[in-house]
This record gives C-alpha cells, structure tokens and sequence, in this order.
C-alpha cells in the first residue's frame, strides 16, 4: 500500500485554518512520534512536505514506547509532536508534565469529550471497541450481540484474548466491563465475577494482537475482543475471515489524539503539523483508506461501515476510569486470571 | 595373556609413512622392546596396537583374532602415553582408580589396589593431590601406576621411565617385570635407554624409518648385529669400512683402508653377518672389547698404535680416544678403578682388537 | 611492599577493566538498586516488604516459575547442544562444515517473527500438527505448543548455540589422549564421555549454563508471546512497568539479578573445585580416528534431521515472506506464493538503511566487546587479585538484569552529562545503541574466553616470556591465537544477536540509527506480517553471509591451535 | 654470561616444600647440572631463576642485579620445559622463530637461524609441520631448538634429552656443549641421566627433597660423595654399615656387623668423608672397583668368599650378584667380553674390595 498515494492527494490544505500560518518562518525541521505506521506516516511525510518546506521525520513505534520515551527524554526532549495514542496515554503525560498545551484552528468542529480540557492534547479519531468473530466459524446470527452474551458456556475455550495488561484496548475493555457495575455499586466485585467468568470461557491469552488475529483465523478460537477500525481494517485490507459485532448495551469509545511535546526543540513546525494532520481532507483520507473514524464532526462523504453503525458510547469517568483501572487489573492479574489453565495447553 | 600379531603393517599419514610393512609376532608373557631413533615409528605402532590409530595396511591380531578394527575400549590393554596423557581434573587417587571403576571393582577392594600400587611407584602420600600440583617425575609415574593397576593382558610402555631418576627408574623396573612375570601379561616396551632394553626384555625389536631392522633377544642384538646401523644404535661401537681380501683357515682376512692395514677376524656366524654380493662392509668393535695398553704387545694380531686424545669419565667406566691416524679414532671402554688408572690424555698407546670380538657387517640400506 | 611484576601487570590489565565496568555498567545499575529502595520519594524497604509479603503469592509463583524455566532451559539446551556439538567436531563426514555452520542459526532467527514462526510451526493452527492429521487422517492435531512447553521449547531452540559453540570450542582444546587414555583403561565410549570430555569441558558448560540460565530468567519474548498468562519474573517486570509501579519494577529486577548472581557464584564454586588445565607432557594432539562406520552414519543422519529440525522455523519464515497479503490467514496451508512482499519492501528507498545501522552499530559493539572480553576474561581467569567474584558479578549484571532494564538503566544514566559519556548527553545520540550493545554482550564474550583460557596450559604463555616477549606480544602472538575458537564464536554470537537486538534497541534507537529489529517491529505492527517476514529473511541472510565470512577468515586460523 | 646467586631461597605451595634454603652460587660460563630424585625441586628451582614462581623467601640475583621480582621476559634466560610448552597453534618453525622475532632480528637472518638450529636438532626436514604431527622426541628437539636459538644468557634445560635415544642425545649433548663453550652461555641443566651429569658438567648439585647434598665437580661427587644419599644417587654402589674399631698406620680399621669381618680403608681424605661424632657410618664402594675372581686370592686384605647370585648383561658391562651371606649381596661390574667370559650363576668365587677404593661415609640425615 506503500506505494499508491499519490491520487489519492486531498486538495491543498485550505491556509485559513493554520493558525501556525506560513506567514512566520518554520524551523526546517519537525520530529513526529507516532505508533500509525510506516504507510500512513510515509503518506503523511509526502504530504506535509509538499506544503511546508520543512524536513519530517518520524519515528514510529507503540503508544506505550512513545510515552516512556517521552519521559525519558524529560530532560532533552527530541520529538515535537505526539500523534496517536489513547487519551488515557495522553492523560498520563499531562500528569507527569510532558505535553505543552495547544487550541487548534478547528477546536470549535470537536465535541468536548475528544478533547483535553486543558487543550493538552486533542482527539483525532475514535475506536469504538467490539466483539470480533470468525465468519468461517460462526453466522451473523449466532454471534453474541452482548458483552454478556460471552459468558455462555457454549462459548467455552472459543474465545482468544489478547493479553489484556500491556494492550490499551483490553485494558479499557476489561476496565469498562468493571466500571459498569462500580459505577452504581461502587465495588468492584461484580465486575471481577463478570472477569472470572470470562477467563471461564476463554482458550487462550495470545501475546500480541497478531497472534490474536491469527489464533481467531485459523479456529483455534472463534471469538475475541478488540477495536472495530482494526477488525474492519483486517477484514478489508488483509483477507481475514471477521466480522465484528457493536455491542447493545453500549460500548467504550477510545479517543486517540495528538499533542504537542513540552520544551519542543521545532514547536512552530510542530503546530503546523498539528494542523495539517486533522484537516477535514486528513480526516477523510484517514478514514477511507487507513481506517480511522474521525472526532471532528464536521466531515461529510464518509465510508459506508461508518456511517452505518450506529455506534453507542459508554460514558465513563476517564479520570476515575484511569484511577481505578490500575488496581483493577492487578486484582484480575493476581486473583483471575487462570495460570493453571494456561499452564495445562500443553 | 595374549599374543600380539601385526602382519604387513602399513601406517601413512597423508604422504608421511610412519610405519611400513611391520611384521611382528608377540608370543604370550613376552616383554617386548622397541628401540629406534626419535620419529622411527614406535609410537605409531604401540598406537595401532591399542586401537587408536587404524593401520593404512596390514592386520591386527591378537590370539589369533582380528582386531584391526575393534575399538580400544574392548581391547584389554593398559597403555603409558608417552605424554601421560593424566586426567586434570582428578586427584591422583581417580587417575589410578579410574580404570578399576569400569571395571566395577568394589569400593574398598578398589582404594586397597589403588594405594598398593601408588605404594609400588612411592606415590602413596600424594594420593589426594591434583596431578597439576605434581612434579614431572611424579606426574609420570601415576601414568604408570594408573596402567599397571589394571592388570591388563597387554602392556604397552611408551618411554614410561623416561623422567624418573636411575634409581627409581631401577626400582619401576623391578616392579614392571614383577608384575609382567606374575601375570604374564605380555608387554610391548618403548624405550631410549638401552641399558633398560637390554636388561629387561626377552626379545627386541630395532626400528629404523618405520621398518625393523633387526628382531631377536638383547644378546643377539648387541653381540650380533645385522647391520651398521643396529651395531651402532645399540650400545657404543667402532666402525670402519673394509674390504674383504681372502680367508685363511678358521680366519676371515679383510683389508681395511683408513687403518691401512689387514684385519682378521675369527670365521664364526658371531664374527661374520650375513651379507649380500655388494653390501658395502664394515668391521664392528665395542670399545669394552678394545685392550689399550701403554706397554708393547707383541706376537698378536690386529695391533695399532695411537695417541689418546680424550679421556672421559662416566661413573663406573671411562672412555679413552685414542687416535690412529688423521681418519680413525677409536674409543675404548675401561672400567673406572680410580683416578690413577686413567691414561693421560697425549700418550702413545698400543690398540688390540682380539679378532674373536670383532664382526663384519653390512651397511644398512637407506 | 613493593609490588612485583606479576602483581604490576595484574593492575595493569585491572584498571582499564575497572573503569569500564563501573562506568558503565556498575554506574548505570545503581540507579535501578536505589530505586528499588525508594517508595514515594523516601527511603525504604517496602518494596522488598511488598515482594515478600503482600503480593508474595505472585511473586514467589513468578520466581518459582522462572528459576524452574531458567533450569529446565538449561538442561534441555544443553541436551541439544552439547550432542550437536559433539558429532560435528568429532565425527568426519560429507557436508560437516556446512552443517556445523547450519547449527548456530536459531540465534539469527529475530526473535519476535521467530517465535511467531513457532506458531505457526507447532501451534495447534500450526503446519506440522496439521499436516500429520491430514497426512494420518487423524480427527485431532496430534500435538502443539503453547505455555510451559512452549517457552522451553522456544528457549531449547534459541539458546542451544550457546552450550553448542561453547562446547565446540572447548572439544577442540581437549587434548585427545586423555580419551584416548579412558578408552585405553577400558571405557565405554558413553563412560568416557561423561567421565572425562564432559567433565573436561566442565568450564565451557559452565559458562553456557550461566548465559543461557541468566536468558531465560531475564526471558522476555517467549513466555510473553507464547504463555501470556504464566507467571514468570521477567514478565511481572515488564507489567509492573506498564502500571507505572517503577520502583515494584526496579526491586523485582534487583530479586532477578540476586537469582541469577547466586547461580554464577555456585557455577563459579563449582568449577573452582577442579583443575581443567590440559598440562600433558608435550602436544598429544593426534586425532583418533573413527571405524565404526554404522555408529558414524547413524549419528551423520541424526545430524542431518537435527538440521531439517533445526532451520523448519528459517522456512516458515520464509513461507511467510512469500506469502502475498491475505494469502494465509485461515487456511491451515499457504495458498499463494509471490515476491510480492519483497517487492514492496524494495520499493522503500530508505529499506537499506536499517540494515546499514544496525550492522555498524553491531561490528563497532563486537570490536568493542572483543577487545575487552578479552582483556576481562584474562584478567578474571590468569591473574589473583582480591575481589575477583566481585569482579564476576559486575561482568554478568548486564546479562542478569533484563534487557529492558538494561536499557532503562542507560538512560537514566546517560540522559545527563557525565564523565564516562565524556561530558555528553549520550541519550538520542548514535552512539547510544553501540555503547548499549557493547555493555550487553560483555558477558557472552567473557564468558566463552574463559572457557576457553580455562583450558590454557600455562606454562605454554611461560614459554613466550622466557622467550623474552613482553606480556602483550604474548598475549597477541599466544594467548589469543590459542583462544580464539572460544573468543570467536562468544563474538559471534554477541554479533547475531546485536544485529537482532530489540529490547534496549526500542528504548533507545533515534530516527538516525534505527535498526532491523525495529523496522520488523513496525511492520508487525501494521499487521504486515509477510513485509515483516521477508525483512527477517534479508536479517537472517545477511547475518548468515557476516557468519559464513567471519568463518572462511578468522576461523580457518582458529582450526589450526588444536 | 652472567653468574647465578641463589640465596637462601625458600619455595613454598600452601604446605608443601618444595625447595629449602637454597645457596647457589653458577659462575659465568659455567655447565651446572642439578641432579635429584623426582620430586625433590629441581624444576622449582629452575623456574625460580626463570621468574615464574617468586621465592617465598630469599633473592635471585644474576651478576649481582637483584632479579627476584624482575618479570620473567627480561630475564633473557632460554628453557627448555620439562613438559616442552610448545605453542600448539605454530608450526615447527614458527615455534623456533618465536623469540627471533621478539628480537626483531630480520627476515633472513632469521630463516638462516632457524635453519641452523633445526638442522642441529635433525629436524630439518620437519620445518614446515604443525607440532601436533611430531613424534614426541621431535617434539622435544623442537623445544630445545627453540632454546638454543636465542643464544640466551643463561640457558636452562630441564631434562631436555629425556625422549631421545643415545645417539641422538649424544649428538644433542655436543650440540650443547658447543654452543656453551662457543658464546659462554651460564647453562643449567636437570638430568636424570647420570652419565649425561659426569660428562658434561663442570659441577653438579645433588639435591634430596628441596635441599642441596653436595656441590661439586663430577669426580669429585662420585668419587668423594659426602654421604650414602649421594653414594647411592650417583651411580651404582655397594653399602653397608660399619663401625670404627680401630687406626693402624696409614690404614683404618671398621667392623662390618653384616660381614662379620674387619674392613680396612687407606687414610686418606678420598677415603674417608667427613663426619659428625654420633653419625651412622657406612662402607660404600662402586661395583667396578670389586675384583671378582674364581681363583683364590691370597695375601690380600678385604677378601670374601660369596657364590654368584645373578648375571646381568647391560650391553657394555656385566653386573655380577655375589652373595655373600643372607644379608649381603655384592654387586660387581665388569666389561662385557664376550659371553664366555661371563661367570655361571652359583659358581663360588673370591670377592676383593681394594682398600683404596672403600669409601667410609656418614647416613644421610633425614
Ligand atoms: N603447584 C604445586 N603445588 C603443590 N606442590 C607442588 C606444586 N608444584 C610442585 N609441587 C611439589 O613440589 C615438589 C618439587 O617439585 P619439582 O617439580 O620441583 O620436582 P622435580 O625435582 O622437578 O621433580 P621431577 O624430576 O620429577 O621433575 C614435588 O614434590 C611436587 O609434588
Ligand atoms: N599426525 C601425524 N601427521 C604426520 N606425521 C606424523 C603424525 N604423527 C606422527 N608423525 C610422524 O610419524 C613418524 C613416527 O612417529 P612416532 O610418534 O611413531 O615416532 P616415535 O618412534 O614414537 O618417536 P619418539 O621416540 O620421538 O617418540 C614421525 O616422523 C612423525 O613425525
Ligand atoms: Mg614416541
Ligand atoms: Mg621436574
């Protein structure tokens, strides 16, 4: 996919919305972290090139790398902007004071949830999360339409997860399936029954998401749970045989944004790169051809898997949400997850 | 108890040949000595005979079966390596005991040989020490004891006295025979002391360039060798070429060109080897045969005179050189009876070779 | 007292040692030890009292685990190796050098598309399962891997060229004879071999028990991917990381490393006891000879299906990378073949350039690490001096600790000016990653030399000073060249792996000096798991060339010291 | 060129002794040989001079420079190792090229020197072979090459002939001595081959565990040997304790319990050593100096009658077993000439110990 970008050039940038503006000279120079990938990084290079004359350079590695890097690099910090990465990530740098604040031009088009109050850091897209099956393994009809509908025994040792401690999108998931109940009750413990019922029926905690999506295809099991522009994007892109399901009673919705790195050695350019990425064109060239369903409300022409689920937000507490998930899931880590079972695959 | 049979024994590494076309039979409880210069192949042969080399040509057998082949470990031999080849990472004690342990021998009937014979080499207080921490002497003669505990049906003693003292070296020899007579194991002998060779074994064989040369008992090798270079390999000797001229009686008559004179020499299978139509000639003489004396013998054969260039003291012998003419010394051999017998070196002395104790040889073929 | 020459050269040799082993391995690691000691800014022994005590039924289930992986991991590599080894230096026959060559290879394999190859090798999806159920119309797969027994399996494959080049190396300095004197004395060739070449080799296996027990303990990739849900230490690091409980990290690092260190100093005990020096009278090197011609091919064929065995992952990857996108997602077999892979790598301009960086950054390490695992190891085996164990642990803490940690250690010790970066930040630099690579793979190098000097008759160096050469000529003209097969393959091996590294690479690679694994790395992130592939084939062919030319030049002399 | 001063040195390994209060003075030039059972420190000692072991107590000083602590590389001293410590990874002239090159001499001079050498030790041929394809007395040779090439000032050669046979040690001592006598090279040399030590040395140190017996010129030590230990060590002799009775004349008068006879010994310093009052006494009188006859010898002091126990033939000589009583068996040597000259076993025959030739000698002390 590397290679065919070039007709798919969005029309230039409409000026007006930099506020960055060319008008000030740019340092020649911006350093991009980002855990996107080579294509859609690559992609973007080009682009940004071609409109400012200033060198990108990207870096592209997991969102969890890029926040432990950050932070390593405190004292003399190397990047300029932080593209893509879950909020509850960004949170964590805002905390620890890695991030510099920035408003940008279409702050107006972003709901409040996508976006940092402190305008820390901003949503530029969001990944709903949903149950994922083997199309070859099982119908439409018979997939679970509900979180809950996983806990059916007839599921027993069908369904893979991918090991939810160092992923984002299990740990929210995991953390959601608590936080619905702490939400009302305040405790924990009905959660960590669902969880104990869960890791019931589940096979296997596969390593990386990879080995997920590879135990899934070839019907080592026939369910998971994971994000829809991934599942979508496997589906379409790769030849993989899934289909995801919403889930009814409502799902956690991600928000992956960008943020600006504090003390950055090129900030002008970094804004301007800031900019350039969440434009409408971006936006709909991120989500027709890499998948991405953008924050910003005010992009028309859509992709049909879009526009076409009906898509039912979880509300959650992010701050309490973040708080709690710590302990949440060292308690699934120490007292539920099943290690005999894992032990006895052979 | 076995007899050890190598026929036509050829041993080639790449393009060097160590051992050629060695024809050997080892009866049963026969000491066996090789002798032979540095590099003739002795090693080579001691190795195919253990089983570690295999022989390029030829055969193995021991008792009559074959064993080219059979690998060393089922051979029942016990060997000394010329390199003591000793484990580094065992004490003295596991050195020794290492070969009664495959043998399973019981624990206490074990520790009872090992310390015997650690007694026997004058090993038994270092008993607990690692080999590294021994003396080179020492070092070979856990080597030793570690062959001899054994008890094997075959023997092989590859220099394995070579660092020791003359006594201790005298006292293992007791002890080797002891052994070898006592269980009539039969033992191949590597050496370069002759005095060793010569006192202990029942037969020799003298190697030269990885052929034998010569094979029969010390004796016969000293006191009839079948050529020059066995005539000088073993023991000292006098060699000079000559010719032979006519015979008389029970006398051979040879003419000797450095010495330009005639020799004669007794006509006895002792004093006159075979020889082939054309062999180059020459007389042999061991210098303790030589009679010097400073006064005139007359009415004998085989007289010279010379002057003495050289006298050497060796202990209990001292050689005297005396010179004949600018082409021929000879070395004489007398007994050590104390500083006032030693001739002075620039006196002029009479030389007798008694002709029953000279032997005509051929020059060895290259 | 006046110091003597011995003494003199002693401290000659320890300061240059000294310095780079505090400076940048002791230094960077205090940071991790004091951390462990710090709770919410203070002073304290909570960490330690959290480990023991609250969260003890974790971690003493993950310790537990570890050190019996770590065990098992060692037995069953050294099963592979120490065999492997055996046949291919002392049986003779068509094909021996390349198989030899064949043998070292599980460590070019990257490690994360390696493990992944495993699966889908052995998995319960995986071809060979499969293929014997098909093959045997069976209703199940007969078997596949996953926890325990995958990460051994896993860790057998990857670390059995530690046992095989340390034992390779060690066999060669054996002198002959003394099996030859154990055959002699009537062994069984399965007596001698367990009485006198094993015990004989003792200091090599030593030394590939302490790397390869220390690389499991510190095990990253394999009980991740293979068992996420088993408990080991390594990962219960990484994961009290990623929940942000650093100093739970940095104590349970520090229990690691005190796991691992209590095991070198047994190991060090162990072997202290026996004398391993070859001191025969003269050189007895005459190679015995094998007849047995059944045994011989017997043990050749055995070669030959432990190599098919041995490279079934190199194929799958290989597989993998010919398999065009989509071309193998559920299907049980591969449903197309192209290059299409290779040519989309190729169309990248810039696909050279992590190859570049990382075999740079991988040949400065090795020249580094050669030159001091030398002198270290010398140091550590022929010279007395006070403190040597002490010395022993410093070398092996950058194989004790995981590489992550490792990594993180750098940084925060390099994220600041000091005197051992020579007044700079190191941190985002180029010469991070060498240094990095260069530090941890200090303890393969020390380690193979020593099993080797180990060996070493001393009185063969005595000779050159009598000689009347200077201790460096010596150790030039002598000592090295008579080492060398163990300092070799110890460089070798840290090269492979360098060119391979991940962990510390991903800490620390800056956009100027990205290397292979990362760009593997990203690839799989992408889901392009063919991309990702064929970049591990150009990974593993070109470690293979470094390998096969490192052999044809260096080690045609190192065959001569027999 | 350059003396050797050992003073007073002491080795030590943990516990074990090796070598005791040591006083060594090796004049320049000078051949010194150091003689001693296995295990009795000679090659502790010799290291010490080469510098790899430091004394426990005591100095080394060359030419009255203070070496004890100099590193063994400026020493400039050749050895040759008891076990030879070839460099296993050289070829035979790499090994022997090694300390030319330390020395940077040039390329060709080089060649030429190696050449030389390896021509002098018979092993030109071998010039291009890896050690490990050498018989292990070329090995040996090589060792000593390598040694010699240097043309040390000290040379230190620790049983360097032990692997060879006569001929070649015969050729090899030459060698030695030559290049010794040639460029004045201080040589010390352990042997184990007494014959070696009187011929070729100017003076010999006999050592018993780690401590100096005598010091002395070769005749000097077999022929005045200051006590059994030495007697004994240095060549063949016939012990047996005495007591002093009384003096006559010029003569002295001992009681021989074993013999039950008087014994008479010449007064002279030759004849009778140096001892302490309370000191065990012994007769000792070497095997050559025994007539042995089967006439009756009459007139003549020192005479037994005995019956001959055993003949040995050891190539040159003949050793004669006479025994005398049940505790007492002589041994005389005579020259071998010729089997008929040999005495039959049992043959009674007259024993003749000249008086001038018993050498009345103190035990050694433990
Ligand atoms: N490293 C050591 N540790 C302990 N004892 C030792 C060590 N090296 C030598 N010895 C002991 O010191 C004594 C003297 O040894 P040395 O090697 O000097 O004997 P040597 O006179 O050369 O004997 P040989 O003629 O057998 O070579 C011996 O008893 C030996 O066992
Ligand atoms: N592996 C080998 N390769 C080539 N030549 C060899 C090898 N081993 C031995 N030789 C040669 O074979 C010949 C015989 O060697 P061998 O070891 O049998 O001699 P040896 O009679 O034992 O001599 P020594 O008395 O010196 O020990 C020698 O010239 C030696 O150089
Ligand atoms: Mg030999
Ligand atoms: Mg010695």
């Amino acid at each position: 996919m590397a290679g065919g970008s070039s007709e798919e050039t969005p029309e230039k940038a409409s000026k007006d919305e930099g506020n960055a503006g060319s008008s000030e000279k740019l340092e020649d120079k911006v350093v991009v972290y980002s855990p996107h990938g080579s294509d859609i990084l690559s992609d973007f290079e080009k682009q940004f090139e071609a409109e400012y004359d200033v060198d990108m350079q990207f870096l592209d590695m997991g969102s969890q790398e890029i926040l432990d890097r950050v932070r390593s690099e405190k004292n003399n910090p190397q990047a300029d902007v932080w593209w893509g990465a879950p909020q509850v990530n960004f949170d964590k740098a805002k905390e620890e004071g890695l991030l510099a604040k920035y408003k940008p031009s279409y702050a107006d088009a972003l709901p409040d949830m996508y976006h940092d109050e402190d305008w820390m850091w901003s949503g530029t897209s969001i990944t709903p999360e949903v149950i994922l099956y083997n199309t070859k393994e099982i119908s439409p009809e018979e997939a679970p339409q509900d979180w809950d509908d996983l806990l059916d025994p007839k599921w027993k040792d069908e369904i893979i997860i991918r090991y939810p401690l160092a992923s984002g999108t299990m740990r929210t998931i995991f953390s959601a399936m608590v936080y619905r109940t702490y939400q009302e009750t305040e405790s924990p413990e009905e959660g960590y029954e669902w969880l104990q019922k869960l890791d019931e029926n589940t096979k296997e905690y596969a390593a990386n998401p990879e080995i997920m999506y590879n135990q899934v295809a070839k019907g080592v099991g026939s369910l998971s749970v994971w994000n829809m522009p991934d599942t979508v994007m496997l589906a379409k892109e790769k030849g993989y045989p899934f289909d995801y399901v919403i889930p009814e009673s409502g799902t956690p919705v991600l928000t992956e944004g960008i943020a600006l790195v504090k003390d950055a050695p090129h900030p002008k350019a970094a804004k301007a790169f800031y900019e350039f990425v969440n434009t409408k064109e971006a936006a709909k060239l991120l989500a027709e051809k890499y998948y991405r369903i953008p924050t910003r409300e005010d992009i028309e022409d859509l992709p049909g898997w879009i526009t076409e689920t009906d898509i039912k937000p979880m509300d959650i507490d992010w701050g309490l949400f973040q708080e709690k998930s710590q302990e949440w899931m060292e308690h699934w880590d120490t007292k539920i997850k099943n290690t005999e079972k894992d032990k006895s695959q052979q | 108890m076995s007899t050890v049979n190598l026929s036509t024994i050829t041993k080639q590494f790449g393009d060097v040949t160590a051992v050629r076309n060695l024809d050997l039979l080892i009866e049963e409880g026969e000491f066996f000595t090789f002798l032979g210069p540095s590099g003739c192949g002795k090693t080579t042969t001691l190795r195919m005979i253990a089983g570690f080399y295999y022989p390029t040509r030829g055969k193995v057998k021991f008792n009559d079966k074959d064993m080219t082949t059979v690998p060393p470990e089922k051979r029942n031999t016990g060997m000394v390596f010329q390199n003591y080849a000793l484990f580094p990472h065992m004490t003295v004690f596991e050195n020794v005991a290492f070969g009664l342990k495959v043998r399973k021998v019981n624990k206490t009937d074990m520790r009872k040989r090992v310390e015997d014979v650690l007694k026997k080499v004058r090993l038994d207080s270092f008993i607990q020490r690692q080999v590294s921490q021994l003396s080179g002497g020492q070092q070979q003669r856990v080597a030793l004891a570690r062959a001899l505990v054994i008890e094997p049906d075959i023997l092989l003693l590859d220099e394995p006295l070579s660092n020791l003292d003359a006594r201790l070296r005298d006292e293992m020899r007791t002890e080797i025979l002891r052994l070898q007579r006592e269980y009539g194991i039969t033992t191949i002998y590597v050496t370069h002391d002759q005095v060793e060779a010569l006192t202990m074994s029942d037969r020799i064989a003298v190697f030269k360039d990885g052929e034998c040369q010569q094979m029969g008992t010390p004796t016969d090798i000293y006191n009839e060798p079948v050529n020059d270079f066995v005539a000088e390999f073993i023991g000292e000797t006098n060699l000079s070429p000559v010719t032979f001229k006519e015979k008389q009686e029970a006398e051979f008559i040879f003419h000797s060109e450095p010495l330009e004179s005639p020799i004669r020499v007794k006509d006895s299978k002792q004093n006159i080897a075979a020889y082939d139509e054309g062999d180059e000639l020459l007389i042999s003489i061991r210098p303790e045969a030589i009679h010097v004396s400073d006064t005139a013998l007359t009415d004998q054969h085989n007289v010279w005179t010379g002057e003495v260039s050289l006298v050497q003291f060796t202990g209990a012998s001292v050689h005297t050189f005396i010179k004949i003419n600018e082409e021929t010394t000879i070395r004489a051999t007398g007994l050590n009876q104390g500083p006032s017998t030693y001739f002075e070196e620039g006196t002029t002395v009479r030389v007798h070779m008694p002709e029953d104790q000279i032997r005509v040889i051929p020059r060895a073929r290259e | 007292m006046k110091l003597n020459a011995e003494n003199r050269k002693t401290l000659l040799l320890l300061i240059p040692v000294l310095v780079v082993l505090i400076g940048y391995v002791l230094y960077p690691s205090i940071e991790t030890l004091l951390e462990s000691f710090r709770k919410n800014g203070l002073f304290s022994l909570q960490n330690y009292q959290d480990f023991f005590g609250t969260k003890a039924a974790a971690n003493l289930e993950a310790l537990w685990h570890s050190v019996y992986i770590s065990l098992l991991s060692v037995l069953l590599s050294a099963l592979i190796g120490i065999p492997l080894a055996y046949i291919f230096n002392r049986y003779d026959f068509p094909g021996r050098q390349f198989f030899s060559n064949i043998a070292i290879m599980p460590i070019v394999l990257p490690s994360l598309v390696g493990v992944m190859a495993f699966m889908f090798l052995y998995g319960e999806a995986g071809l060979i399962p499969n293929a014997i159920k098909d093959l045997f119309n069976l209703a199940e797969i007969p078997f596949s891997i996953g926890g325990v027994s995958g990460i051994l399996l896993v860790h057998a494959y990857t670390m059995y060229p530690y046992f095989y080049m340390t034992t390779s190396s060690a066999l060669n300095n054996i002198d002959p004879s003394l099996e030859e004197a154990a055959y002699n004395l009537g062994s069984s060739k399965t007596s001698v071999f367990r009485k006198v070449t094993f015990p004989l080799l003792t200091p090599g296996l030593v030394a590939a028990s302490l790397l390869v027990f220390m690389v499991s303990m510190a095990s990253f990739s394999a009980p991740f991917l293979l068992a996420g849900g088993y408990r080991v230490l390594s990962l219960q690091i990484y994961f009290s990381k990623v929940n942000g409980n650093l100093e739970m990290a940095a104590t349970q690092s520090v229990i690691l490393s005190a796991v691992s260190i209590s095991f070198l100093l047994f190991m060090r005990w162990y072997q202290g006891r026996k004398d391993y020096r070859m001191a025969s009278k003269g050189i007895g090197a005459h190679r015995s000879e094998v007849s047995n011609s059944v045994l011989k091919w017997c043990l050749v064929s055995l070669g030959i299906v432990a190599m098919i065995i041995l490279l079934l992952p190199h194929a799958t990857l290989l597989i993998l990378s010919l398999v065009p996108e989509g071309g193998w997602t559920w299907q049980t077999y591969p449903q197309a073949f192209s290059l299409e892979n290779f040519r989309l790598l190729f169309e990248d301009p810039d696909i050279w350039d992590p190859v570049k960086n990382s075999l740079i950054m991988s040949a400065l390490a090795c020249i580094g690490v050669f030159i001091f695992g030398i002198i270290t190891s010398y140091a550590l085996v022929k010279r007395s001096f006070i403190g040597k164990n002490l010395l022993d642990i410093l070398v092996m803490i950058p194989w004790a600790l995981p590489a992550t940690v490792v990594g993180m250690n750098l940084i925060l010790a390099f994220n600041q000016a000091s005197p051992f970066s020579f007044g700079k930040v190191l941190v985002g630099t180029f010469w991070i990653l060498p240094l990095a690579y260069f530090i941890r793979f200090i303890p393969l190098v020390v380690r193979s030399t020593s099993a080797v000097l180990e060996q070493m008759d001393d009185s063969i160096e005595e000779a050159a000073q009598n000689l009347g050469a200077r201790w460096l000529y010596t150790f030039r003209r002598v000592v090295i060249p008579i080492i060398m097969p163990g300092v070799l393959s110890g460089t070798l091996l840290a090269f492979v792996q360098a060119v391979g590294e991940f962990p510390t690479s991903v800490l620390l690679y800056t956009i100027g000096n990205r290397p292979i694994s990362i760009e593997i790395m990203n690839q799989l992130r992408q889901f392009n798991i063919g991309q990702a592939a064929a970049y591990g084939m150009i990974q593993v062919s070109l470690i293979a060339i470094v390998l096969f030319v490192a052999y044809k030049f260096l080690g045609v002399k190192s065959e001569n010291t027999l």
